[in-house]
């Protein structure tokens, strides 16, 4: 078998126990140090994973682990999130008691992401989802010292438990339907599937498990309760790891195991986007908790992605790429700057961001640089996303009419979000009543990330080729039969 | 023998489908969490009992591997649960859910 | 100078004002005002070397850009967009001269206002209709900041959001139109030159240009303030700070029309012809409620604002006759209109800095104390009604030869609304605030100093020039609109085979 | 583009050596001289006059060359060098028409502009914004020219604005009285009715005709009378509405009395000699419009064969009689004035509407001279009284303003028209001739009674206020004007009586009839020769009308008319309450509709629908994150019910 193809993983599973080791060593003084050298060390990882340890296509594991663009897509992307996050993880290593096993369950929980990436079986899928999912148990209820943390991590919890049963039931029924559950095997025999109830059942359960790990209505109701109790490293390693994740393995399973199904079923993920878009967004509106409200405009998002996997075509998929490599850069960007400033204000309601905008120019920035992005305006990442994504479904309306109710509703969700995200930036900058106007000061590391992804927010949203050519391949590595509407935009 | 009611497939997938449904119940039901967290192992072991039962008459052994894996998945979560209710319990002094709602609208 | 580098101007005047520490606010305003000045001359060399008489593109530049998506930068100027371009740049620079008085973080200001120019001259220069939306939504995030942090009166939040979430809605309706274009087109561009190209080849089905055109038309028109989705922009106006006012009501809000006539004419002739009805009643809604509403303001700045609506209303007037003469007026009102609503937003400025009020009621007289700015107000409203030797009269004019043949019902209104309204609430203006005894606490307010001027005289004097010798535009405007108009009436042979068989099919379905 | 008695130069080189080429430096210099007061000389008082003066006159030196070149026999040109915009089928050129009309009513616009600003600086002398005065006076100067020069609609239109801007800069002038403000602003509105209707004309003039040059419509008129179609007669009055706005022809003339709330020069220059006459100039110039057959649309076709010119004609004759009417009941100087003016304005366009442009153009003439230099002596009386206006204040001057009062007298012999000795018989005789053989015997009449009621109301004036006793002290201490002031109004009286010698009425027939023939028997009895019935009823009149206000007035020591007119002498007093009722019924209609949209806008629109919807949307979400109760036995719930929910669906999809 060829190990090489496992390279990446296997050094980032080194890394996490390298850490967890090494903090047995150093003294209590130098754990902020710990932050540094995994930081270091995932950097050192994604520069070899984007570079020259980016392994050729292949399959190991009997099938089970593939490599292909889209996986190394994938995982270029779980380790920036990873990285970016321990930066910002080093501004809160005085508060997180035991930071080096949190520097080591993040790593720990991007080694099952890269899986994730990789997986081509229901088995390595289960087995991938839940490394990541245990180790957010952890993670989410980290600060124990705060019932916030703790309510939160027993939340996710029990909700994750749950998704995971009925995503294991649904493995079930899959195996016993198709007799296998590698992704190619089932991809080769859907015709005949799709005809068996059990095996749709399966596959709808299975999914439902996914739907949970993108938070997609209807099992979105951890999110903004999770979102708002976790440390802000997490919320945010959960916002674009976790999430991404999710996506990484529905593309696989809706696109390379079963795209005819997927494309028979695109109005019902179009419904579910629909109302995610809808529920995420008036949620959202009240929300004076900032980090409550990044659970519901991550929902939104979940909803606007669903549309592009809804639009189940080349386009489609591309789309759904490139926007989570933008959405991945700005919701960091985001939580960088919400980390610092519940660290120092211990409050993340939308009045201790007031006057941001002197307090610190470049947290400041930073955030509205995300929200901004978030909200879908050029010239930032999240703009292009959107654009393909509606370019994707409006590619539909004339042959469905249920997709130019989806392009109006998107349309209605960015202007929803406006409202959001914007007082969200007019707290930062025009206050209401603003009392505390001393500097913040911010460390070097949070510093790094901001720019990193302030940087990365606007070279998307200015020159995003090269992620769409790279997005392009990836998706089209998955085998996708050329859906009818693209047939007929070609033949025209 | 031939009084004896040959079990079917059928019937190894009733049985699952009612465990798991009985594992449901107990989460939906039930307030307190460790009775929820038993109602969760329950739908686990349906689905390991399916997948037995799947493996057994497509004469497939991945079925019977996936069950170790959930088994060992299901073990991994036990222990960080358990130790989550624990801590929170020492929190709070209780494992009610409905006292559980800082977070919520 | 080629329009990259016009384009690129204000960015890179942005990019130094950033490097600037923001405490050397002298350093920050010349490099401002350098850049705008650069820019505006720029422009007007643009115009100056433009050959009038041709209907191609000029200064064309092309590259590739987003070919995954095949989307690619593509700028170039016709008469379309020629005096667009430089009224833009003029107003910037008229904006930045009048913010010298900024105090609070001068810094931010000028990058916001840099932004904002050079995303409206982006958005005029853009073949590739991507990156027209993109340049235009580039503003958005500029005037939402600007009027958040140096807006002025006590609606200021409600406006700031509701001009904020206004504009992206039309934006976003407009650019789910530009979409389906894009996709239903099968060409897989949004480049204006070959959607043209391949649209004539193969144009869209009469039921598809009926479904796109109204997103279109709605959404770029409530980036115009088109009745009734015109509420954003009065209060919006009003509590704008002054160069933000300017740069939005003068040069921002004429994108949307832009847009309408650069891609409806050519591309959806058919949706066009199929919706002139509803444009030329919507029109009445801007041309008469609008001056109405302004007719009942009490205050200048909310007066202003509507009646900018009700000049946008000729505009879509002249766009619902879609001919040469209608169209050309169009463009020479969306030019002079724009120097206009500068000129009248920098002055209100002026009023509002020396006297602190725009309400109506509390001032009066100011002629006596303010005789340059209040001459230069009543240039500015009198132009504003319609007064010959401004330039917003031959626009407004050759709209109403335009219009006649077509639709003299919809021009006997307009001409109702355009001379007797307007001027009804502009001579109110003038006679309130000007005229009559000066009250006693403005009696020593500060004229404009000497300098100062200049701003005012830049606009006044490019709207005189423009009201004079509309020629120099006309001559520019007319081959590319005479281009457009004749795709929008020719029905090619295509169209009526593409929508006869479906209205056979829809006769028979009934 | 050949038409009856044109030629027409199109983008010839600009300014060739032709003499007609001087009306580009007629016309512009006076804008020269209003820009460069303005922009560089506005604080020197002298330098402000000097230029204003200095363009004005050698506008009118020009003038006269260019009156005695084509008043023997000039061919006349229109020279259109500039293209202003050409787009399409709409080509509107800058040019000028050169023809006895435009030259004649140069003369009159340079030579009043120019006695009236000499005039000014007397009367304006210390006020604070002399320049700025003389600056305005320049720029309407120029746009009077062009009204006057203009060989297109457009730019007829465009002249028509600008002299409404110029009028309304002058009305405004002391802009600090709130009275001042309010008659500029009418004045200009009301005029915007005409221009209104004026520019609806056009553009049904362009539509039908394709052009909108008077020489292409004139010809293509001349070629297919029947060219406008059945709206030929509301096209006519349409235009005819621009007239009647400048012209402050009944039911748009409220604007004028007002107007005198302006300094009195300008009343002089603009509200009675030049820019109210442009209305009838206009016309005048337009007149090809008119000699087309009558023709209605559908729903007016009861009007049959009335044309359009027997309306404006009626029209003009009801002016001259309301204002007349008015006139007499008046007691402010300079209203009495304007309200004459406004009844020799009516008389003018009766004439036009009886068929007579050339007896219309003749009494425009003469009456801008001695309109102005009556107007030009009431400011002198008033300058003398130290701002009284009320004649009933005055009494005795003649003695105490010697030269104002005979040079005053003059004026008004020629508006009531003494026969033989002033302009004004002369004028107004061929008026009352167009009117017999115009086949109006009913105009005929109202013409002779407003003669009589004109001679009875400035006789009135006169006698009040030059004779009896001083009823004020500032009366009572009057003193003469300065030389300044004196000299326009002497130099005003000569035409007065002088142009009554010059045979102008055939020179302008010569212009409408090109085979018109001076008639037989000329000379200063000419009209007793050839048109007997008008000259003997306007002496008629005359003597009746001055026999009255002797009767009436003379050493009376105040007006026994409201006793013995009771009720309609109030209501002439209070000039027929038409300000009453456009202010009581035509502004609050418009405000109403203001009103209504206003209140529209901001309850139901900005209210109803936009705070509608931003507030139930935020309800909505307020409302839908209580879904969100926090509660894992809920959250648990609704995620099986979502399960059963999507899996009901998904199967369904089959």
């Amino acid at each position: 078998m060829n190990y090489s193809l496992l390279t990446v993983e296997i050094l980032a599973t080194l890394l996490g126990v390298g850490v967890l080791l090494a903090d047995l060593w150093l003294p209590a003084s130098a754990r902020k140090l710990l932050g540094y050298v995994a930081a270091t060390g995932v950097a050192i990882l994604l520069t070899y994973a984007l570079g020259s340890g980016a392994p050729a296509d292949g399959t190991a594991f009997g099938g089970m682990f593939v490599v292909d663009a889209m996986s190394n897509y994938f995982k270029g992307f779980f380790l920036l999130a990873t990285l970016v996050v321990l930066l910002m993880s080093i501004e809160s290593s005085e508060t997180l008691v035991g930071y080096a096993e949190y520097c080591a369950l993040t790593i720990f929980a991007a080694v099952g992401m890269l899986f994730a990436a990789s997986a081509n079986d229901f088995i390595l899928m289960f087995v991938a989802l839940e490394l990541i999912t245990v180790t957010f148990y952890i993670l989410v209820s980290f600060s124990r010292g705060r019932l916030g943390s703790l309510e939160a991590g027993v939340k996710y919890l029990i909700l994750g438990a749950l998704a995971s049963g009925f995503m294991v039931f649904g493995i079930a029924f899959i195996f016993g339907a198709a007799n296998t559950t590698n992704f190619y095997e089932i991809a080769a025999k859907q015709a005949e599937l799709a005809k068996s109830p059990i095996f749709l059942v399966g596959l709808l359960l299975t999914v439902v498990g996914l739907g949970f790990k993108i938070a997609a209505f209807p099992f979105q109701m951890w999110a903004p309760d999770v979102y708002q109790g976790a440390p802000s490293t997490t919320t945010a390693f959960l916002a674009t790891g976790s999430k991404a994740a999710g996506f990484a393995l529905l593309l696989r399973v809706a696109f390379g195991a079963v795209p005819d199904i997927t494309a028979h079923w695109s109005r019902l993920l179009l419904g579910l986007g629909i109302v995610t878009i809808l529920y995420g967004s008036l949620c959202a509106i009240p929300q004076r908790s900032v980090k409550r409200l990044m659970g519901y405009s991550s929902i939104a998002n979940a909803g606007y992605l669903l549309l592009g996997v809804a639009a189940a075509s080349l386009s489609g998929g591309t789309a759904v790429l490139s926007y989570l490599g933008g959405y991945i850069f700005t919701v960091l960007a985001g939580f960088a700057v919400i980390n610092v400033v519940v660290n120092r204000t211990e409050s993340d309601d939308v009045s201790a961001f007031a006057a941001l905008g002197q307090r610190s120019p470049l947290l400041a920035t930073g955030l509205t640089v995300a929200m901004v992005s978030l909200a879908g305006i050029p010239p930032l990442a999240g703009f292009f996303g959107k654009f393909l994504l509606l370019k994707a479904v409006a590619a539909h309306i004339g042959t469905d009419k249920m997709f130019l109710l989806a392009l109006l509703v998107a349309c209605v969700g960015v202007v929803l979000s406006i409202y959001y995200y914007f007082g969200v930036v007019r707290a930062m900058f025009w206050p209401r009543n603003a009392t505390d106007l001393t500097p913040i000061a911010v460390g070097g590391a949070t510093r790094l990330a901001v720019v990193l992804c302030v940087v990365g927010v606007f070279y998307l949203g200015i020159c995003p080729n090269a992620l769409v050519k790279t997005a392009k391949q990836a998706f089209a590595g998955l085998n996708v039969p050329a859906t009818a509407a693209e047939v007929h935009t070609a033949a025209k | 023998m031939s009084a004896m009611i040959q079990a079917g497939l059928q019937h190894y997938l009733i049985v699952s489908v009612l465990l798991f449904s009985l594992g449901l119940f107990g989460v939906l039901a039930r307030r307190n969490l460790i009775v929820i967290y038993m109602g969760l192992e329950l739908m686990l072991n349906a689905a390991n009992l399916a997948l037995v039962a799947f493996s057994h008459f497509n004469a497939n052994l991945n079925g019977q591997v996936m069950v170790f894996f959930i088994i060992t998945v299901a073990a991994a979560e036990v222990a960080v649960g358990l130790a989550l209710i624990v801590a929170l319990y020492r929190k709070r002094s209780t494992a009610h859910v409905e006292d559980l709602t800082s977070l919520k609208y | 100078m080629s329009l990259t580098s016009l384009l690129l101007t204000p960015f890179v005047g942005a990019l130094l004002v950033l490097l600037v520490p923001g405490n050397y606010r002298v350093i920050i305003r010349l490099i401002a005002l350098l850049t705008t000045a650069v820019t505006a001359i720029g422009a007007i060399c643009v115009f100056a070397a433009f050959h009038p008489g041709v209907a191609d593109f000029q200064f064309e530049q092309h590259t590739a850009w987003i070919p995954a998506a095949g989307l690619s930068y593509h700028v170039g100027v016709d008469g379309l967009n020629i005096g667009l371009v430089l009224m833009a740049s003029l107003v910037a620079f008229a904006a930045t001269c009048v913010s010298w008085d900024i105090e609070r973080q001068p810094k931010l200001f000028y990058i916001l206002l840099l932004l904002m120019t050079g995303g409206a001259i982006g958005a005029f220069v853009s073949l590739d209709l991507f990156f027209l939306y993109f340049f235009n939504e580039l503003a958005l995030v500029p005037t939402f900041l600007m009027m958040g942090l140096w807006g002025r009166g006590e609606q200021k939040n409600y406006a700031t959001f509701q001009i904020t979430l206004y504009l992206t809605l039309g934006a976003l309706v407009a650019l789910t139109g530009l979409i389906a274009l894009y996709g239903l087109s099968g060409a897989n561009t949004l480049d204006i030159v070959v959607l043209k190209a391949w649209l004539a080849e193969k144009p869209l089905s009469h039921q598809v240009q009926a479904l796109i055109f109204p997103l279109l038309l709605f959404g770029f028109g409530t980036l115009v303030g088109l009745w009734p989705f015109h509420s954003w922009a009065a209060p919006g106006y009003a509590a704008a700070p002054t160069a933000t006012a300017m740069m939005h009501s003068g040069v921002l809000k004429k994108v949307g029309l832009y847009a309408l006539i650069r891609v409806t004419l050519p591309l959806l002739p058919d949706g066009l012809a199929h919706w002139t009805p509803v444009i030329a009643w919507l029109c009445l809604g801007n041309i008469i409620y609008c001056g109405w509403l302004a007719m009942r303001q009490r205050d200048l700045a909310l007066l202003l604002g509507n009646s900018s609506l009700a000049h946008m209303g000729f505009c879509f007037l002249g766009l619902a006759s879609v001919s040469v003469i209608g169209v050309t007026g169009v463009v020479l009102i969306m030019v002079a209109h724009g120097l206009l609503a500068a000129l009248s937003f920098g002055l209100l400025g002026h009023l509002v800095k020396v006297t602190g009020t725009s309400d109506m009621d509390k001032l009066g007289g100011l002629l006596r104390p303010l005789p340059f700015i209040g001459a230069a107000l009543v240039a500015a409203l009198m132009a504003g009604c319609g007064l010959p030797g401004f330039a917003n009269f031959p626009g407004e004019i050759t709209v109403m030869f335009g219009v006649w043949k077509t639709l003299p019902g919809f021009v006997v209104v307009a001409a109702w609304g355009g001379l007797l309204i307007g001027g009804v609430y502009m001579l109110r203006a003038i006679r309130t605030v000007l005229h009559g005894p000066v009250k006693a606490e403005f009696a020593r307010v500060e004229d404009a100093g000497c300098w100062r001027k200049l701003p005012f005289l830049v606009l006044l004097g490019a709207l005189i020039y423009f009201g004079v010798n509309p020629g120099s535009l006309v001559e520019r405007i007319k081959p590319a609109v005479a281009e457009v108009v004749k795709a929008a009436t020719a029905k090619s042979p295509a169209t009526e085979a593409a929508h006869t068989p479906t209205a056979t099919a829809m006769n028979t379905a009934h | 583009m050949e038409h009856a008695n044109t030629t027409v130069t199109a983008a010839a080189p600009a300014f060739s050596s032709r003499p007609e080429d001087l009306a580009w430096f007629i016309l512009l210099l006076p804008l020269i001289a209003a820009a460069g007061i303005a922009f560089f000389v506005r604080k020197s008082n002298v330098l402000s006059a000097v230029f204003s003066i200095g363009a004005v006159l050698a506008a009118f030196f020009l003038s006269v060359g260019l009156f005695i070149t084509f008043g023997i026999g000039g061919e006349a040109t229109v020279t259109t060098p500039f293209s202003w915009i050409h787009v399409g089928d709409l080509n509107v050129n800058l040019g000028v028409t050169v023809d006895r009309l435009s030259v004649l009513m140069l003369l009159v616009v340079t030579g009043v502009s120019a006695l009236v600003q000499i005039y000014s600086i007397g009367y304006m002398h210390g006020d604070r914004s002399f320049s700025r005065f003389f600056s305005s006076l320049s720029l309407f100067t120029f746009s009077m020219l062009g009204i006057v020069l203009a060989d297109n609609f457009v730019m007829m239109f465009v002249f028509w604005e600008l002299v409404g801007l110029s009028s309304y800069l002058l009305i405004g002038f002391w802009y600090e009285k709130p009275s001042a403000g309010d008659a500029a602003k009418k004045a200009f509105l009301t005029n915007r009715i005409g221009d209104f209707g004026f520019l609806i004309g056009i553009l049904m003039v362009w539509a039908a005709t394709g052009s909108v040059s008077f020489a292409g419509i004139a010809h293509k008129l001349g070629a297919d009378p029947a060219a406008l179609g059945s709206m030929a007669s509301i096209a006519g009055l349409l235009v005819f509405c621009g007239a009647m706005g400048k012209s402050a022809q009944f039911p748009l003339h409220v604007w004028l009395p007002d107007a005198m709330e302006g300094p009195t020069p300008v009343s002089a220059l603009i509200h009675a000699a030049t820019m109210v006459a442009a209305g009838v100039y206009m016309l005048c110039r337009t007149f090809f419009l008119y000699q087309v057959p009558a023709a209605w649309p559908g729903p007016l076709s009861f009007l049959g064969s009335i044309s359009a010119l027997d309306i404006i004609a009626v029209i003009g004759g009801f002016t001259a009689l309301l204002a007349a009417l008015i006139a007499i009941q008046q007691n402010d100087i300079k209203r009495i004035l304007a309200y004459s003016t406004l009844s020799q304005l009516g008389y003018m366009v009766m004439a036009v509407g009886c068929g007579g442009p050339d007896a219309a153009m003749y009494h425009l003439t003469t009456h801008a001279g001695f309109k102005a230099l009556l107007f030009l002596g009431a400011g002198s009386v008033i300058h003398a009284c130290h701002h009284e206006q009320d004649i009933w204040k005055m009494g005795g001057l003649w003695s105490k303003l010697p030269v104002t009062f005979r040079t005053f007298a003059i004026g008004t012999a020629a508006l009531a028209g003494l026969p033989i000795l002033t302009s004004g018989f002369y004028s107004k005789d061929a008026i009352l001739d167009a009117a017999i053989t115009g086949g109006h015997p009913v105009l005929f009449g109202l013409g002779v009674l407003v003669a009589a009621m004109t001679t009875f109301y400035m006789l009135r004036l006169v006698i009040v206020a030059f004779f009896g006793a001083p009823r004020t002290e500032a009366a009572g201490h009057a003193h003469e004007s300065p030389n300044s002031m004196i000299w326009p109004l002497i130099v005003l009286a000569v035409p007065s009586v002088a142009v009554a010698w010059l045979p102008l009425g055939d020179f302008l027939s010569a212009h409408f009839n090109p085979h018109f023939h001076p008639h037989e028997g000329g000379g200063i009895f000419g009209p007793f020769n050839h048109a007997p019935l008008a000259a003997t009823f306007g002496t008629g009149a005359l003597l009746f009308g001055a026999a009255a206000a002797f009767h009436l007035y003379w050493n009376a020591p105040k007006d026994p008319l409201p006793g013995q007119l009771g009720l309609i002498g109030r209501a002439m007093k209070n000039r027929f309450y038409f300000d009453e009722i456009y202010d009581g019924v035509l502004v609050p209609l418009h405000d109403m509709l203001a009103r209504l949209a206003d209140w529209f806008d901001r309850w139901i629109v900005s209210g109803l629908i936009i705070r509608g919807v931003h507030g139930s949307t935020e309800l909505v979400g307020r409302a839908l994150r209580l879904v969100q109760t926090g509660n894992l036995q809920t959250y648990t719930f609704m995620f099986a019910a979502g399960v059963a929910v999507v899996v009901m669906i998904a199967l369904k999809l089959k």
